[in-house]
């Protein structure tokens, strides 16, 4: 089932969960990034530029952690 | 069990952004595809960019007001202004058609809501605003693979 | 200028992280830190929580009504629900209170919240519902230290 799983999704029926959850893990990588460099909290649009995308999706996929396991839950189990 | 939310807010351009993330967050409950959830954020851009720059002609005291409701396998979404409204619809949904040239639209953004949504329909009236209705059905096959 | 939005939305615990960032997607226009933009979404969550599980007891009927305002750097909410509402809201707001206990609630929303925001008010009628008001200044220190 993994296998169908991945084949499905690389063949253009690529899911928002995968992808959001790649998004927050670049996400909470920039936030440590830049803590380090400008020795305090970034702002949202920091981080969405270091990342290319806009504030909002920062906003939204930031949370993916979080409600991701509920997606999962009711989608895959 | 269907869910229902309805979002308004000031005719601001930086709002447009807002407003594709919220209904994009909305739909994220059932999961579709990031092609989908493309479109369905494509679709809002253009509906609430119209109702910004054309219904209330930039004046940002106006109000959008959107619904969405999500049943089954579906997503339906009304955009609404109380703006200027449209005198001839049939000639602003064909493609290429644009009253304001001058700002470099495409005129392609009721031909863009038409074919990525299912179903689109136009209700207008001068002087009172317009509403578009858009239907989108997800694809299943994400079911299959459960 | 200001700018505002008004969003409502069943009372589905499905939809508690759709409000999150939703009001965090509207923040974002304020450019907060992402501390501060955590502490929103909490605050949010929080009573986002209350309104469906103490207002409407899961009801997925009810509707759960959110406005927010930008304004220079305050971002002020107003979440309400049409449920239950509190009988003594003193009692209500002391940290570790819960009507709940069985569902091991913390009792600390209310807490929470008057930490994160620099107000919050709590106005409710038995039978009529409750709103809550919360009012946050983000710094502005940011600028200085880049
Ligand atoms: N909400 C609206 N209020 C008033 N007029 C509208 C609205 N939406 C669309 N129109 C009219 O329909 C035309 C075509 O819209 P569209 O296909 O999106 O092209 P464009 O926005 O590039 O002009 C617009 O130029 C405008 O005249
Ligand atoms: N929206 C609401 N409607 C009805 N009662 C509420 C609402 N919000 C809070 N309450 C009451 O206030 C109490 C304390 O709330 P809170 O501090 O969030 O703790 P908890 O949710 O963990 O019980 C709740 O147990 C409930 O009795
Ligand atoms: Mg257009
Ligand atoms: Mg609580």
């Amino acid at each position: 089932i993994g296998e169908i799983q991945r084949f499905l999704r690389d063949d253009g029926t690529v899911k928002v969960s995968r992808s959001i959850k790649e998004l927050s893990n670049k996400i909470r990588k920039a936030k440590d990034d830049l803590t380090k460099e400008y020795r305090r909290t970034p702002t949202v649009n920091e981080i969405a530029i270091h990342l290319g995308v806009t504030p909002e999706e920062v906003v939204f996929a930031g949370d993916a952690n979080r409600s991701l396991t509920s997606i999962h839950e009711t989608v895959y189990e | 069990m269907e869910n229902k939310m309805d979002l308004s807010f000031s005719a601001k351009s930086e709002n447009e952004s807002f407003a594709r993330v919220t209904v994009g967050a909305f739909l994220a409950q059932l999961d579709p595809t990031m092609e989908e959830l493309t479109e369905i954020k494509t679709v809002v851009s253009e509906a609430v960019t119209n109702a910004i720059i054309h219904g209330y002609d930039n004046d940002e005291s106006g109000m959008v007001y959107i619904s969405a409701v999500l049943r089954d396998n579906e997503i339906e979404i009304v955009i609404r202004d109380e703006g200027n409204g449209i005198l001839d619809i049939d000639e602003a949904r064909e493609p290429l058609f644009t009253s304001k040239p001058e700002l470099e639209r495409s005129g392609m953004g009721f031909t863009i809501m038409e074919n990525f949504c299912h179903e689109m329909k136009v209700v207008s009236e001068p002087l009172l605003g317009t509403t578009v209705y858009l239907k989108k059905q997800l694809t299943k096959s994400k079911a299959i693979c459960r």
